[in-house]
């Protein structure tokens, strides 16, 4: 016996890279996960109208190419069920405790059983392979890691309808691929901000988390392709693990190496606070900067009346998946490809994101705002 | 003044310790009591515990962890330990996943080239312990950041490719046995015939408990911790191949993010092996990672969250290990 | 202090090696910055060294700084007036975790390392259990003074610093440190000479408990909350009080040369970063360096002269 | 493998002694140091087939050291070792046990978790097929223990189960299962009682008429001139001379050890005895019965028993360290070490080095462990304490490892006097000390008791404590089986002690 597939279609290696151009900007070579045609897929979708209401843009698709779901229907209650790569960074928490109050909407869902993987790629193929067993009527994943998850994807495609969401697995076997944009638009969306903001031959710090993540690969190598277009100098590249300790000493650092720094892009908000820090403590005017939707820096770039941009990865992609689950069972027509919509936040649209009661950690796109619970089970205040 | 005061804490335990069995079986003893446990906690939360699936699960989740822990045991036993199994594990597996290159003709080198890298680690291993005299909870964490380094430096995600046919070691199964725990199973009876049955066992267990005696009876102790880790590393190797066929690629992470470095050290002592060396075995360690994985198992079950699961693994190990303290005091007085 | 002078000797060489590629660190402002970053790691490995002095370990400290910053971030709430209230007892909850880890350790027979491993899965645990998984709230202007401001141009970690250090020298000085010293030398010995050996060893772990409550104080107000504060320190702390020469296994080594091994750490990352040697080549570089520097140390010294019990197995 | 103890010849008069058969082993020039420290320079050894070589000389002198260069421990810097004829230069002691080397080690050598039969063939295990062959091992220990006369555990015993004495009877079948030309003893009798040393006399009998060589090594001077063929004696690391033991009487030979007359005295004893500073009434644990016993100031109490009659117990639960739990104890029973202390009960540990120092701290640490521990003053005394025990030379900074067992004894000693305690209870306090040393600390318990302390002492030596007590206790199985006035002869503490009835 086998509890694997017969077949996997797959081809572990990342796709073949393209503009191999490092123009000695500073921001050395491309990485291999860059693909030119997502990135200009990506970055022309910023400007598409997506479908759907307005009001819930976890609802909303951009471009969507609907597939038909007629076989999977069927009568309801139904048992879902959630493989989740872990909850072990603030986002995934968010997400999580969002997918689980949606999951509390609807009455035709009578079980929801969800594994954690505990960022464990093999975990995650075994709790893959036992949900099966459990009866589930749709199968939600949010793999860990893309390429080593898609075997396990693929054996569970053949046994129920699968819904794959924030990462991706490589075959399209899932009824569903749920996310925002991506990582390119997120990376460009900052980059175009600095590049717009920062002098011509300012010098730009860049803070990545770490390398090998494709979600944050794309980030950096988008904004490497804006930089190497544009005339700011990319002074360093550095990788901070998302310690906003090592962070601020890293910026500190830099300060005092080339006495000024005029431009900060990071690949994720987390430590972007950190990073504003440095320059306070240095008693230097903090230079264009992005972050992300995360509350204590839109606080922060309130208090300090920073300049700077926010792309966001929304976190409102968790309820998605539960809401495409329940159309597969009831065979509408969902979007195969289901690119959610990305904003950034703005200083015009600043005060709309920032909402002082949620914790420091907590993202503004959560779409949770009217969920039942809300805010204490994010950890936020009633005032 | 002072009279008759009452007997001993230690006496008193004395005659009901004594009738304990070894920590080795007492975590078999533990374990069915957790089956039994979990059996209820499921059935009340209106589960089925030990399905099918869910005893796959617990092998299939078992493999890997066991492997890597019957060479810590083989470490341990030697008085030794070894931090940089994690590490290993990552970069055995790209190597494994790289050499076969999705071809099942290269099955055989990279088996072999992973088995020749590990070896080599342990080597390493083992003689920066002997001959630098470094302690080797510092030498197997400096070799662990060495090989991060490395891993670090090459790769930035999953990469190489296993084949079909390699990737059967990971996904199929006789009945409910997967092959991946018959491979666990091989490497234990290997470890338990080599520890019980062989001189090399005698003189790990010797070089374990004093290594001075070992040595002034006539024992290469240096030889025997070098070839000890060499042992544990092969296994870590061995842990490296299987998740490669599980992934069907190397991964960088593969081995940190699983923690097997403190796990496999928590399961070998869970067992009733003694972290100071010299005492304990190889069942014991079977006993000790079925424990970690039906543990899991039940909060799979009862789809508790990973907090939890923490909090309950410490509480877990820190009371086993106790238990066994307990015993063991009530024997010696 | 003369069993401080290699590594003092190795410190030397690199602060030297530093400068040559950064002349402002041989200014006073840009020397301040470097002990401020360098605080935490002292004052940990100065706690770490008092547990191993005694023969034993201490592998939470790591778990046990994220959890009280986190804890300090929740119950504060950005509120200015419970900053000393929280610090009060996020010192309180340093010794009780230690306290607690010294009575398992001693009472209950169980290694320490087992013990704290065990610790550091129970705090990381308990504290995300509690916040719901991501760290709430949000530390004060005046919590955060301590990991950042000044008190002119002095920062206060480094004052802390300063006072934690001396503080350490004295205890070891006193009774309560030769007779801990002892216990990890010759725990039998010690006991039957009268010595108290649980309750030094159980003050030992309250001191590492200690160490990391005023190491996460100063991290937490360097940089703010963080899920991942405490993210290895148990590692490099035990590192850096075995760079300093202190033996794993007990009764050897001074709480001064620890604390110099943690400065030698914190100038070697500083020294790696500055010649830009590549992100990830740096851990291949360190785990030669630490291996390197404890076998130098090794081979100096007669590491083997009476053999004795449990030298080989430390872990135990 | 295995040796064949049925084959010896049973009777078994004093061999030979040298020059009759050839050399077995021969030492030519031998020097050593540690880390710069000489320790042995010059020296000669030669033991001849059938011969027992007594190699004497106080703690320190080398006697150790040259036998772990013979068993291939250390290497010698400089010199020659030859092994019937050959000149051979071991590099592991494995090298020496294959050329017929077997040692019986002045320290425990067993490992407590395994059974009899693996710490006897330990590194030697004999293999059938690649594999352990446990039924050849256990059956070839039986048998030995069965030469022995031993009976009262097995090969299948875990070490750890077995006392000191049993162990060291592991320790001489290990020796033994070697089938070796050569048999190196170091202390082998100083876990023994006099009763058990008869035993390994009636051994050492057999291997010489097996022709066996036997280096013997005792700070007992008894055993030497009872066993010996010839004496070598080490000062300083030198060779001071090597005689048949018949040109040489007991006086002699301690000058030549210490390098001065000595004498065989011991202090006068105690004029009169002072008020009780401690008494026993019906005193017991799991271990002692019935106990009762006075320690007067001004006296020295001996008390004398086999190996295993409790003496050690019965001083552990005066101090505190192991409780009483019946009977009464005046002024006070003690519940814990520290209360002992507190009670100005101090006690000097059979086992210097596992329960006396702290063997990484410096001299003075040491000296002051006790007075730290219970926070008490005077620690500036520290300087003088260390002079009035003679401890030579009196280095503060010192750390007590590098020092040999006398001085250690010493400093142990003067952490007590630290804390000026009115009983003073000495377990062995001999043990392993040489002549000179041995001496020093004699009279320093005299000095002690006159100065009013009141002393109890625990010694396996016979002559030692009939020498200094002013009264002998004598236990038997936990009980008090006699006490008897200052001055006894042997006979009538052996009676007592082996079972035979008091009057
Ligand atoms: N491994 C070693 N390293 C350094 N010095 C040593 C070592 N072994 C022994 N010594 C020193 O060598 C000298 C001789 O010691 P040795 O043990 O041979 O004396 P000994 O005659 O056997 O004394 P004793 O009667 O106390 O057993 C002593 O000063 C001792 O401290
Ligand atoms: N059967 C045994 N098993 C293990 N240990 C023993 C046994 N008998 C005695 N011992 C240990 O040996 C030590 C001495 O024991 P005890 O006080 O009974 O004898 P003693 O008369 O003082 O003999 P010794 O000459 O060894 O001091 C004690 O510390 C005890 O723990
Ligand atoms: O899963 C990812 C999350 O872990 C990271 O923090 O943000 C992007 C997500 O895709
Ligand atoms: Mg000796
Ligand atoms: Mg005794």
């Amino acid at each position: 016996t086998t509890d694997k597939p017969a077949s996997t279609t797959q081809s572990a290696a990342p796709a073949t890279s393209a503009s191999q151009s490092a123009q000695g900007s500073g921001t050395g070579a491309q990485s291999k996960f860059f693909v030119q045609a997502d990135f200009d897929a990506q970055l022309a979708m910023r400007s598409q109208t997506p479908q759907g209401p307005t009001d819930k843009p976890w609802e909303q698709a951009i471009a969507p190419q609907m597939v038909d779901t007629a076989k999977y229907k069927k009568d309801g209650p139904y048992q879902l069920c959630f493989s989740n790569a872990a909850v072990n960074n603030p986002w995934r928490q968010v997400g999580w405790k969002t997918m689980q109050a949606e999951v509390g909407l609807h009455k035709e869902i009578t079980k929801f059983t969800a594994l954690d993987a505990e960022g464990k790629d093999d975990k995650q193929i075994s709790d893959i392979a036992e949900l099966q067993a459990k009866g589930c009527d749709a199968l939600i994943v949010s793999p860990n890691t893309t390429a080593t998850l898609t075997p396990a994807v693929t054996a569970a495609c053949g046994k129920v309808p699968v819904i794959v969401f924030d990462r991706g697995v490589q075959t399209d076997c899932p009824v569903t691929f749920i996310k925002p944009i991506g990582g390119y638009a997120f990376g460009a969306d900052a980059a175009e901000f600095l590049v717009e903001k920062v002098p011509a031959g300012g010098k730009v710090l860049a803070l990545r988390i770490l390398p090998g993540v494709d979600v944050l690969e794309t980030r950096w190598s988008a904004a490497k392709v804006v930089f190497d277009k544009s005339k700011v100098q990319v002074v360093g590249v550095e990788f901070t693990d998302g310690d906003a300790a090592k962070t601020k000493s890293i910026v500190s650092d830099y300060i005092q190496r080339y006495g000024k720094i005029d431009g900060v892009w990071m690949d994720a908000g987390a430590t972007a606070v950190a990073a504003i820090e440095a320059f306070e403590d240095a008693g230097l005017p903090v230079p264009p900067i992005n972050g992300e939707d995360q509350q204590d820096f839109l606080q922060k770039w309130k208090d300090a009346g920073l300049t700077a941009v926010a792309p966001t990865y929304p976190t409102y992609q968790w309820r998605t998946p539960i809401i495409a689950a329940l159309k597969i069972l009831k065979g509408e027509e969902v979007p195969k490809m289901w690119n959610l919509p990305q904003p950034k936040v703005t200083s015009e649209n600043l005060s709309t994101y920032l909402k002082p009661n949620m914790p420091p950690l907590h993202y503004a796109l959560c779409g949770c705002e009217s969920l039942p619970g809300f805010p204490e089970t994010w950890g936020g205040k009633k005032n | 003044m002072n009279l008759l005061v009452p007997a001993r804490r230690g006496e008193a335990q004395g005659g009901r310790a004594a009738r304990l069995p070894e920590p080795t079986q007492m975590v078999f003893l533990v374990l069915l009591g957790l089956i039994a446990i979990g059996w209820v906690l499921v059935a009340l939360d209106g589960g089925q515990f030990l399905t099918m699936e869910s005893v796959v699960g617990i092998q299939q989740r078992s493999a890997a962890l066991g492997i890597v822990a019957i060479g810590q045991t083989l470490a341990i036993l030697a008085g030794s330990l070894d931090l940089s199994v994690a590490y290993l594990i990552s970069l055995t597996s790209l190597v494994a996943a790289e050499i076969m290159a999705g071809r099942d003709g290269n099955i055989l080198p990279a088996v072999a080239a992973v088995l020749a890298v590990s070896a080599l680690v342990g080597l390493v291993n083992g003689l920066v312990i002997t001959r630098l005299q470094v302690h080797a909870f510092i030498a197997t964490l400096g070799v662990a950041l060495i090989i991060r380094g490395v891993v670090d430096h090459l790769y930035d995600g999953p990469a190489g490719k296993v084949p079909e046919s390699f990737q059967l070691l990971g996904y199929s199964r006789i009945g409910p046995i997967p092959v991946s725990a018959l491979l666990w199973a091989g490497v234990a009876v290997v470890a338990w015939f080599l520890l019980s049955r062989t001189r090399l066992g005698y003189r790990i267990y010797a070089v374990g408990g004093n290594e001075e005696v070992a040595r002034l009876s006539g024992i290469r102790t240096s030889r025997t911790i070098v070839i000890t880790h060499v042992l544990c590393s092969v296994c870590a190797g061995i842990a490296g191949l299987l998740l490669a066929s599980r992934l069907g690629a190397g991964a960088p992470t593969v081995g940190t993010d699983g923690g097997y470095d403190l796990e496999s050290i928590a399961a070998v002592v869970l067992g009733g092996t003694a972290l100071a060396g010299g005492k304990g075995g190889v069942s014991g360690t079977v006993g000790g990672v079925l424990l970690l994985a039906v543990l899991d198992t039940i909060f799979n079950q009862l789809e508790i969250n990973s907090f939890v699961k923490d909090v309950v693994r410490g509480v877990v190990i820190v009371i086993a290990v106790a238990a066994y303290a307990r015993r063991i005091k009530g024997r010696s007085t | 202090m003369k069993r401080a002078l290699p590594i003092l000797a190795v410190l030397v060489v690199l602060l030297a090696a530093i400068a040559v590629a950064n002349p402002h660190f041989l200014e006073p402002a840009g020397f301040l910055a470097f002990l401020k970053r360098a605080a935490p790691l002292v004052i940990l490995a100065a706690g770490q060294y008092f547990v191993i002095v005694s023969g034993e370990f201490d592998l939470s400290v790591g778990s046990l700084v994220t959890a009280e910053v986190v804890i300090a971030a929740r119950l504060i709430d950005g509120e200015e007036s419970a900053t000393w209230p929280v610090i009060a007892l996020l010192i309180v909850v340093g010794l009780l975790v230690g306290l607690v880890n010294g009575l398992a350790t001693t009472k209950l027979r169980v290694p320490s390392f087992i013990v704290t491993l065990g610790m550091l899965l129970i705090l990381s645990g308990a504290v995300f259990l509690w916040t719901g998984g991501a760290p709430r709230g949000a530390l004060s202007e005046g919590f955060r003074t301590f990991g950042r401001g000044s008190l002119g141009p002095v920062p206060w970690s480094v004052l802390i610093l300063l006072a934690m250090g001396a503080a350490a020298i004295w205890l070891m000085r006193a009774d309560f440190g030769k007779t801990l010293m002892a216990t990890g030398d010759n725990e039998r010995a010690a006991s039957l000479s009268g010595v108290r050996v649980d309750r030094a060893k159980i003050f030992a772990f309250m001191l590492s408990g200690l160490a990391a409550a005023v190491a996460a104080i100063l991290l937490g107000g360097f940089a703010g909350v963080s899920a991942q504060v405490g993210q290895g320190l148990e590692f490099s702390a035990i590192t850096a009080v075995v760079l300093g020469g202190v033996a794993l296994g007990g009764g050897r080594g001074s709480v001064l040369a620890a604390m110099a091994g943690a400065f030698t750490l914190e100038a070697l990352f500083t020294l790696l970063n500055l010649y830009g040697i590549s992100g990830a080549l740096e851990f291949t570089v360190q785990g030669v360096i630490i291996i390197a520097a404890v076998a130098a140390g090794a081979i100096r010294l007669p590491w083997k002269f009476t053999p004795r019990r449990g030298d080989a197995h430390a872990a135990s | 493998m295995s040796p064949k103890f049925a084959d010896w010849p049973q009777a078994h008069p004093r061999g030979g002694g040298s020059g009759e058969v050839g050399g077995v082993l021969s030492m030519r020039g031998i020097g050593k140091s540690f880390l710069g420290v000489r320790v042995l320079s010059g020296v000669d050894l030669d033991v001849a087939a059938g011969e027992v070589h007594a190699v004497v000389g106080e703690n320190g002198a080398g006697k150790s050291t040259l036998m772990k260069i013979i068993c291939g421990v250390h290497a010698p810097d400089e010199g020659t070792v030859e092994i019937d004829g050959h000149p051979v230069s071991f590099g592991h002691p494995l090298e020496a046990q294959r050329s017929g080397i077997a040692i019986i080690y002045q320290e425990f050598n067993l490992l407590p978790e395994r059974t009899v039969a693996e710490n006897v063939f330990l590194g030697r295990e004999p293999v059938r097929r690649g594999l352990v062959d446990r039924a050849a091992m256990e059956q070839a220990t039986a048998r030995l223990l069965d030469e022995l006369g031993e009976h009262s555990f097995g090969p299948r015993d875990a070490v750890k189960r077995l006392s000191v004495a049993q162990q060291q009877v592991v320790e001489i079948v290990k020796a033994l299962s070697v089938n070796a030309r050569l048999v190196v003893m170091d202390e082998p009798s100083a876990a023994l009682a006099e009763h058990e040393v008869e035993l390994l006399y009636r051994l050492i009998g057999r291997l010489r008429e097996r022709g066996v060589a036997v280096v013997y090594i005792s700070h007992r001077l008894r055993e030497v001139f009872d066993l010996a063929d010839r004496v070598t004696v080490l000062k300083d690391g030198k060779l001071v001379t090597t005689l048949p033991i018949g040109e040489v009487s007991s006086d002699e030979l301690i000058r030549l050890m210490v390098g001065r007359d000595l004498g065989t005295y011991f202090p006068a004893r105690s004029t009169g005895a002072g008020e009780v500073r401690l008494s026993l009434r019906g005193a017991g644990n799991r271990k002692l019965r019935d106990i009762d016993l006075e320690l007067r100031a001004g006296q020295i109490v001996g008390i004398a028993g086999l190996q295993g009659s409790g003496r050690s117990e019965l001083a552990k639960a005066i101090f505190g360290a192991e409780p009483f739990t019946t009977g009464e104890m005046t002024p006070s029973r003690p519940r814990s070490v520290r209360e002992g202390v507190a009670m100005g009960i101090g006690l000097v540990t059979e086992d210097r080095k596992a329960e006396g120092l702290a063997l990484r701290q410096s001299v003075r640490d040491n000296a002051l462990l006790v007075a730290r521990a219970v926070g008490a003053k005077g620690r500036d005394g520290v300087g003088g304490l260390l002079e009035r025990v003679r401890l030579s030379p009196p280095r503060q900074e010192q750390e007590v490892r590098y020092l040999s067992g006398g001085n250690q004894q010493k400093v142990v000693l003067a952490k007590w006097m630290t804390m000026a305690p009115r009983v003073l209870l000495f377990d062995e306090p001999t043990r392993g000390v040489d002549v000179g040393a041995k001496a020093a600390i004699h009279d320093l318990m005299r000095e002690l008791a006159n100065d009013g302390m009141a002393i109890m002492m625990i010694s396996s030596e016979l002559p030692e404590l009939i020498g200094m007590s002013d009264r002998v206790v004598v236990l038997r199985d936990g009980r008090i089986a006699g006490t008897l006035p200052a001055g006894p002869s042997e006979e009538a503490v052996m009676r007592l002690a082996a079972g035979e009835v008091a009057e």
